[in-house]
């Protein structure tokens, strides 16, 4: 089988870009939450509604912006629920967000059964979004077909990484947060509002998974289907750990992901004889082992999982 | 259990509209081989006007419950019975005058289980005929869903075909491992297109998608073959044909029989229902496909006279002379 | 001057309460521009309330705030930053991993919300410069001293144009010379037109830097003194409202054979830090030996390594003649140590746990002795032994508790303490280490504490007593230890102790080094 | 001129009782029982909601739920069979909890258990009953055990966060799991990836004859009475609370926290072992591959992660999990009839459980804290 030909890398470059962008969006919004010391293990969910929620409204519209703007707002809906439950009445993180990714899970489909109504025939799709040459740097070998070839929603996510470094490095909101993360009370005493800057990072975090959410159904694919996140928000909620709560690192952690994700498809779609079910639990694997490897020197957040209650 | 049996015959003849056909499935009605079966069921409502009642998502843990549940209140109970067969078979087994029927692999029992599946490799094996044709690059792609008989022998079908009408083709081949993941289905697909393939053999959701976007962002028109429905629609400018199950013959057969056994329950296995000779499987509609289909490859079909070729062979299956081997085995990449 | 410049904070009739307490009851207060004004009275005053109010970290339910004359409300710290009021809390609210600079410009606003750190920066040097607070600006919080941190809570602060500071207990954390220069920085301050709210409960720093003095008691005003007016002893009057017992008396003990000695002992710190460097005590029995020092000199990771929890790097621990280097807490526990945590709440006790629960809790072996069934002795617990035991413990210890199976969490702090000792002391150990067991505690439970620690050592016990509480230290041992930096900077005999030699040998200066 | 918005909302903010929030700090029995309760009437509400806007009458809908539940004895039957399951993970997740040992993976180690017993089950056809049944037990507890004190030693050497590789571990064994049913393990006579049919003497009893219910149930019960004993009488259970309530103290008080750490570990997913086994052994009978949508296991079908949901709500109490296990099994077996009853989109069970827990969490803080209004 032509395995190391131009071709094949030019196929797995592009995939592994595709590959890391959900968890890309979702891991940035993670670092979000988790920096200003809220653990959101409702990504999963969170990216489901996205997902739903943008093909819903894109079907009926017609608009695939539309959809993205709705799949972020429903993810915002989803984080300010999360940030209620965890901010507002100080619950179990970890419980906290389950039961958002319950939710998520459930409520994405049942929207779907409700206004996409089961018709026994082929399932209903959209257009969705396609790769858009970048002109002028489309043309560059290698990076033109990988990187400059991609759809809008790859952009956004490469375009934010930077962003997100700018706000947590060189604004005061980045500077705020991970104060009220590190220690929500000497941020509430230098008059930083813990609460609103929690909610504010949760409503972000949201809007970043239900756009990643969306990737599933409106750019790597035109339908829904319950359950198309195949995980991959469980792998945000790694890959931040992986990341040391860094938007660069976390560029690199989600294009080693999509990498290793995007390796073992080409690979089986090439029909290399191995075992693709083997290849299958490479990825997750992968990931425990850098893991175990960074954990030593991960940094968390010193009040992630903390509650924060003012006395009096 | 059922109550007390009637010992009595009804005096009359049994009306369609007096059946209650139960449909409990274990997997999603969107899932396109309960689709088929769902739009023929549709069907005899609107023409013999029987009534169904369906629920979906049932997982073949709770299959056997509801296939006990449902044998009290339905005449026949359509089912799909995969992952639970023995299960499934046991709670038949304790309701003797319900007649149920089975989508299987396993064979019928007697007295109350028909068996059927989708038969469907006779037009498979003549997408793959068209396939051959098509190519240019003689790389021809497949995306299955999970390696089991029934898929298998569409695939190897498909591939026979393709092999008679062009010795020089290679398949790539794949499989998801699930029924329904169109992400990862259409980056398999793109993959490869990318590794050459020119035509694609969608067996599973995603393909088309990857299909479209090589359309409208590199201009590449790739032919593509549906599987199980009708699939036209979710690419009119790509989807030549591909095989199609119609479960029509199937169903109106059980309640033709029903009818004509008083209710007496039966076993048999209704495959040949499912196959060309009876109508149960066919080509999926040309639906204007000098119109529709991307001009290169109409092109391409009148140049190699598709149609006819098409016609003649599908007439040689209808009348047997032309057999299409079943293989079951996991077909593999070339 | 003082009496001449304007009141710029009036607090009146401030009152808040919280559940079993009234924190504040109908406060009056007031400072003036440029003074010094000193807020005294025991633990739980309400001192700290009056001032996280003025703050904004509480809600008054009660009183009303001027300042400078107009009334405001006062919601949030940062309503109070905009009042151009600063709070140096008793435990730092600083951000660790921050540098210096980032710690002061949290919260900050700045145009766009861009930060300009550069600039920052050097208005950073540039006050520290002006009032004497020597900071690097560019160095993470967690790697400074505690006085450091200190002056950057100070400067952060003045940073945002404090010009009413208040000082929450400042100098208890800090050493005889760091609370000299931080005085002549609050003179400066003042001199500049800074006032200052000071909260300590030491009459000495109070007589020295204060212009003006409020007493609460209980929640209560109590008065407004000028401190020029006014003498130690009436003021510790007004504070307690009885004639204060400066000294305990110690009681003679029998001496006996070393019991508990350390060998060299080093070990690290959370940070990986070597926080103890080659430590040598020796505590007799029938003898208290005091560990003097400001916190974070290694007093608890002393404390921690004799107690099981905390490895040595090197060196011995030696029970009655025995090396217990490294063992874990029960085998220590067994060996006849008692062990008083310096942190009640996160260490000597388990909050969720009720009262029943954490007396047993050392001795689980001495409640599972009975063989139930097929199963062996130490699966099941005996629970109507752990009842009545616990019964005869609270009566005992004089625990305050609604029910033996409360939870811990319910208790106030002095009977918090009074649980750890009855837990610890009815065993009798023959070796007890106890880390600032008054601390936070009114005077009736300091009393009570250090009189059963007295109690123990006239039972032939060897104490090592832990405190940066000098007084505390001066008034219970009878050697003390001074621990710098992770070392013993020498030991001397409590009768002849002065407190200037302690001062040098707390700021890093040994022994031996000491002139007489 | 820019609209005085922040005025406005200043007055309206004064208008406004103020509201407060304050702890209780006994909260009586009654407010334990009566905002959970209540919490769950919220949740049923909004489940009412849900079934209106699937065109369905919510009356009729929870009729037909509560009857498909508790009708007759085949719908009682069908609720205790579920209800097996759901009692072992629940009672695993709660045992983990409470020693904060955050173990998401119950639904991995039960495939784990579950493919270890089927090796078993499919190797020693023929052997006897009072063999086979323990022995597949017993591999089953020992392989979850695996699978779950692997991120306990990972959390106690390593300090790498359990939440993340008990999760990640779920889908590690269920591709594994896969790759054994479709490659070296398939079933020869089966269309369908599974492995082969365990041994005729491995099937776990029925109770009742044609009854699904079968000696898992009573294995679950052992197990939920065993955790209940483990609490409140044993030793063992006195350090599992003190670790979950406070580490670092534990240890002060001599306790051996990674030890404690690692057995409940052990015992967690040896329960969770068990749930496989008794999924295999009295419900598949064949080691099954992947769901229909990929993310849980055809055997386990996401009762692993409703274990969590049955921990939670039954409070991580001995008492609470058996009756929150109960719940659960009413309202999986209660809507599904209602969906094929009725019509309801069937993903309403899975909204719902998410909206339950969404409320019970506002149940639980209002159980601790009570909101006041306040003057000025
Ligand atoms: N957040 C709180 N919740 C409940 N009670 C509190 C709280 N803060 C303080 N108290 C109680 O209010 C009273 C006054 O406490 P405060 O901290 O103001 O005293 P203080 O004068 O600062 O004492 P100290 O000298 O120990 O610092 C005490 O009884 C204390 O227990
Ligand atoms: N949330 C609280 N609930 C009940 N009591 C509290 C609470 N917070 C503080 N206290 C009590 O209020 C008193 C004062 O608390 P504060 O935080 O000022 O510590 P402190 O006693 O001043 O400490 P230090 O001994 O270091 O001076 C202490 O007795 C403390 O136990
Ligand atoms: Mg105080
Ligand atoms: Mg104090």
């Amino acid at each position: 089988m032509e395995i190391l030909t131009y071709a094949f890398f030019i196929t797995f470059l592009a995939m592994t870009f595709r590959m890391a962008t959900p968890v890309l969006l979702g891991t940035l919004g993670e670092a979000f939450a988790e920096r200003s010391g809220v653990l959101n293990l409702g990504i999963e969910g969170t990216m489901l509604m996205g997902a739903s929620t943008g093909f819903i409204v894109t079907y009926f519209i017609g608009d695939l912006w539309l959809g993205i703007f709705a799949a972020a707002f429903i993810g915002m809906a989803m984080g300010l629920l999360m940030a209620f439950l965890s901010v507002t009445l100080g619950a179990q993180q970890h419980v906290a967000g389950l039961g958002i990714t319950f939710l998520g899970t459930g409520l994405s489909f049942f929207l779907y059964r409700l206004f996409v109504a089961p018709a026994g025939g082929v399932p209903p799709t959209i257009v969705p979004f396609r790769p858009i040459e970048i002109p002028g740097l489309s043309g560059i070998p290698v990076l033109g077909p990988t990187i400059f070839t991609q759809p809008a929603l790859v952009y956004l996510a490469l375009i934010l990484v930077p962003i997100v470094g700018f706000i947590f490095y060189r604004t005061t909101l980045g500077l705020n947060l991970t104060a009220v993360g590190q220690n929500p009370k000497a941020a509430d005493t230098a008059g930083i509002n813990v609460f609103r800057t929690r909610y504010l990072c949760l409503l972000i975090a949201g809007a970043l998974a239900g756009i990643a959410g969306a990737w599933f159904s409106m750019a790597q694919s035109s339908q829904f289907l319950p359950g198309m996140t195949m995980g991959r928000g469980w792998v945000c909620v790694a890959l931040v750990i992986f990341a040391n709560w860094s938007p660069y690192r976390i560029l690199g952690g989600a294009l080693l992901f999509g990498g290793i994700d995007a390796l073992q498809t080409t690979f089986a779609a090439l029909g290399v004889a191995f075992p693709y079910r083997i290849l299958q639990m490479f990825p997750y694997i992968f990931t425990i082992v850098i893991l175990v490897a960074v954990a030593r020197r991960a940094t968390y957040p010193a009040a992630l999982l903390q509650p924060y209650r003012r006395e009096g | 259990g059922t109550g007390v049996y009637i010992a009595t015959r009804p005096a009359a003849p049994i009306e369609p509209a007096a059946i209650k056909i139960g449909f409990p499935i274990s997997t999603v009605i969107e899932e396109p081989w309960i689709g088929a079966i769902y739009t023929a069921l549709v069907r005899a409502e609107n023409e013999l006007g029987i009534t169904f009642d369906w629920s979906d998502d049932i997982g073949y843990a709770d299959l056997p419950a509801v296939i006990r549940e449902w044998a009290t209140e339905y005449d026949i109970v359509i089912t799909d019975s995969f992952g639970c067969e023995e299960a499934a078979r046991i709670a038949a087994r304790d309701f003797p005058d319900t007649q149920f029927v089975f989508g299987s692999g396993l064979g019928p029992v007697e007295p109350n289980v028909a068996v059927f599946d989708d038969w469907i490799h006779e037009p498979a094996y003549i997408s793959g005929m068209i396939a051959g044709k098509l190519t240019e690059t003689n790389i021809i792609g497949v995306v299955g869903g999970v390696p089991v008989p029934e898929v298998n022998r569409l695939i190897n079908a498909f591939k026979a075909g393709a092999l008679e009408t062009n010795p020089d083709v290679k398949m790539k081949i794949v499989f998801l491992g699930e029924w329904f993941n169109p992400p990862i289905a259409k980056e398999k697909a793109l993959a490869q297109i990318e590794a050459g393939a020119d035509v694609m053999y969608a067996e599973r959701y995603g393909v088309h998608e990857a299909a479209l976007e090589k359309l409208a962002t590199e201009d590449k028109a790739i032919p593509l073959f549906g599987n199980l429905l009708d699939q036209y629609e979710l690419a009119p400018a790509l989807v030549v044909t591909g095989p199609v199950w119609d479960m029509w013959p199937t169903v109106n057969y059980v309640i033709e029989s029903h009818i004509q056994r008083d209710g007496e329950s039966f076993a048999m296995d209704l495959a040949e229902w499912t196959m060309a000779r009876k109508g149960g499987s066919k080509l999926a509609p040309w639906h204007d496909w000098e119109t529709r289909l991307d001009s290169r490859i109409v092109a391409k079909m009148q140049a190699e006279d598709i149609i006819n070729m098409v016609e003649t062979r599908w007439a040689k299956i209808l009348d047997g002379t032309f057999r299409v081997d079943i293989d079951e085995a996991v077909p593999v990449s070339d | 001057m003082v009496r001449r410049s304007p009141v710029v904070i009036k607090m009146v009739g401030i009152t808040k309460k919280f559940p079993g307490v009234i924190a504040n009851n109908k406060i009056n207060f007031d400072v003036r521009k440029g003074e010094i004004h000193a807020l005294l009275g025991e633990n739980g005053a309400g001192k700290t309330t009056l001032m996280n109010i003025l703050y904004g970290l509480y809600r008054p339910d009660a009183g009303e705030i001027y300042i400078r004359g107009k009334k405001v409300t006062i919601r949030s710290p940062n309503d109070a930053i905009g009042h151009k009021v600063g709070m140096i809390h008793q435990h730092f609210t600083l951000v660790p991993p921050f540098t210096v600079t980032q710690n002061i410009i949290l919260g900050l606003k700045f145009p766009k919300g861009v930060l300009k750190v550069g600039l920052a920066e050097k208005r950073v040097t540039e006050l520290s410069e002006k009032y004497g607070l020597k900071v690097e600006p560019r160095a993470q919080v967690w790697q400074l001293s505690v006085g450091e941190q200190q002056r950057v809570e100070i400067l952060k602060a003045l940073y945002r144009g404090a010009e009413i500071l208040i000082l929450d207990e400042p100098t208890s954390v800090l050493t005889p010379g760091e609370v000299r220069d931080m005085f002549k920085t609050l003179r400066s301050l003042a001199k500049a037109g800074t006032s200052t709210v000071f909260i300590s409960h030491k009459l000495d720093e109070v007589m020295e830097i204060s212009d003006k003095v409020t007493v609460l008691r209980d929640g209560k005003f109590v008065a407004t003194k000028k401190t020029s007016t006014t003498n130690k002893r009436e003021l510790a009057r007004l504070m307690v409202k009885r004639e204060v017992i400066f000294r305990l008396k110690k009681p003679k003990a029998k001496l006996g054979k070393p019991a508990l000695e350390t060998k060299k002992v080093s070990a690290l710190s959370d940070r990986k830090l070597l926080a103890l460097k080659e430590i040598s005590l020796s505590v007799r029995e029938g003898e208290i030996l005091g560990v003097a020092g400001v916190a974070g000199n290694g007093q608890r990771e002393l404390a921690e390594v004799i107690a099981g929890i905390r490895k040595a790097t090197g060196g011995k621990v030696i029970v009655k003649g025995k090396d217990m280097t490294n063992r874990s807490p029960s085998e220590i526990v067994e060996a006849g140590v008692g062990r008083i945590p310096e942190d009640r709440i996160d260490m000597g006790l388990i909050m969720d746990l009720s009262v029943k629960e954490n007396l047993v809790m050392e001795t689980l072996r001495d409640f599972s002795d009975h063989a139930v069934l097929f199963f062996p002795k130490g699966v099941f617990l005996n629970h109507s032994a752990i009842d009545k035991y616990a019964d005869k413990l609270i009566s005992e210890f004089k625990v305050i508790t609604p029910s033996r199976d409360a939870p811990s969490k319910t208790l106030s702090g002095g009977n918090l303490q009074r649980l750890i000792l009855a837990r610890v002391l009815t065993r009798n150990p023959k070796i007890l280490v106890a880390s600032e067991p008054t601390r936070g505690l009114d005077v009736g439970a300091t009393e009570y504490i250090r009189r059963k620690l007295l109690e123990q050592k006239k039972r032939g016990a060897a104490i090592l007593l832990i405190s940066e509480d000098l007084e505390e230290i001066l008034t219970l041992s009878d050697r003390i230890a001074v621990m710098y930096e992770g070392r013993i900077m020498g030991i001397v005999p409590a009768r002849k102790a002065k407190i200037e030699k302690i001062g040098l040998m707390m700021a890093g200066t040994p022994l031996n080094k000491i002139g007489r | 001129m820019r609209f005085p918005l922040k005025n406005l909302s200043r007055g309206l903010k004064a208008k406004l009782p103020k509201l407060k929030v304050e702890k209780r700090p006994y909260p009586s029995l009654r407010t334990k029982i009566l905002w959970p309760v209540l919490s769950i009437l919220i949740a049923l509400g909004i489940g009412a909601i849900l079934i209106a806007a699937a065109g369905v009458n919510p009356l009729t809908g929870y009729y037909h739920l509560f009857h498909g539940a508790l009708g007759d004895a085949h719908a009682i039957s069908e609720t205790l069979w579920r209800f097996t399951p759901l009692l072992l993970t629940g009672t695993a997740v709660a045992l983990a909890f409470r020693c904060k040992f955050w173990n998401i993976g119950v639904e991995g180690q039960m495939l784990t258990g579950a493919t270890v017993a089927t090796f078993f089950g499919v190797s020693f056809i023929g052997t006897s009953s009072w063999l086979l049944i323990p022995l597949v037990i017993i591999s089953g507890f020992l392989a979850g055990a695996l699978w779950a004190v692997i991120p306990a030693i990972l959390k106690a050497k390593f300090k790498v966060d359990e939440v993340v590789t008990t999760l990640l571990g779920n889908w590690i064994i269920l591709y594994f799991v896969a790759y054994l049913v479709e490659g070296p393990w398939r079933n020869p006579t089966s269309l369908w990836p599974e492995s082969p049919a365990i041994a005729g003497s491995a099937v776990f009893p029925r109770l009742v004859p044609l009854y699904r219910v079968h000696i898992g149930f009573i294995i679950a019960i052992f197990f939920a009475i065993l955790f209940f004993i483990i609490l409140r009488k044993t030793v063992w259970g006195f350090q599992i609370k003190a670790t979950g309530a406070n580490p670092r103290a534990a240890s002060f008080m001599g306790i051996k926290v990674t030890r404690v750490l690692i057995t409940v570990a052990i015992l967690s997913g040896g329960i969770a072992g068990i749930a496989g086994v008794s999924e295999l052994c009295g419900t598949h009978f064949h080691m099954k591959g992947l769901g229909f949508f990929g993310g849980t296991g055809e055997l386990s079908w996401g009762y692993g992660y409703a274990g969590i949901f049955i921990a939670m709500l039954g409070g991580l109490n001995a008492i609470g999990v058996p009756v929150a296990a109960f719940f659960m099994a009413v309202m999986i077996q209660g809507s599904r009839a209602m969906y094929r009853a009725t019509g309801v989109p069937s993903p309403f069970y899975y909204a719902m459980q998410g909206t339950i827990l969404v409320c019970l969490l506002l149940g639980i803080f209002l159980t601790y804290y009570r909101i006041r209004k306040v003057k000025g």
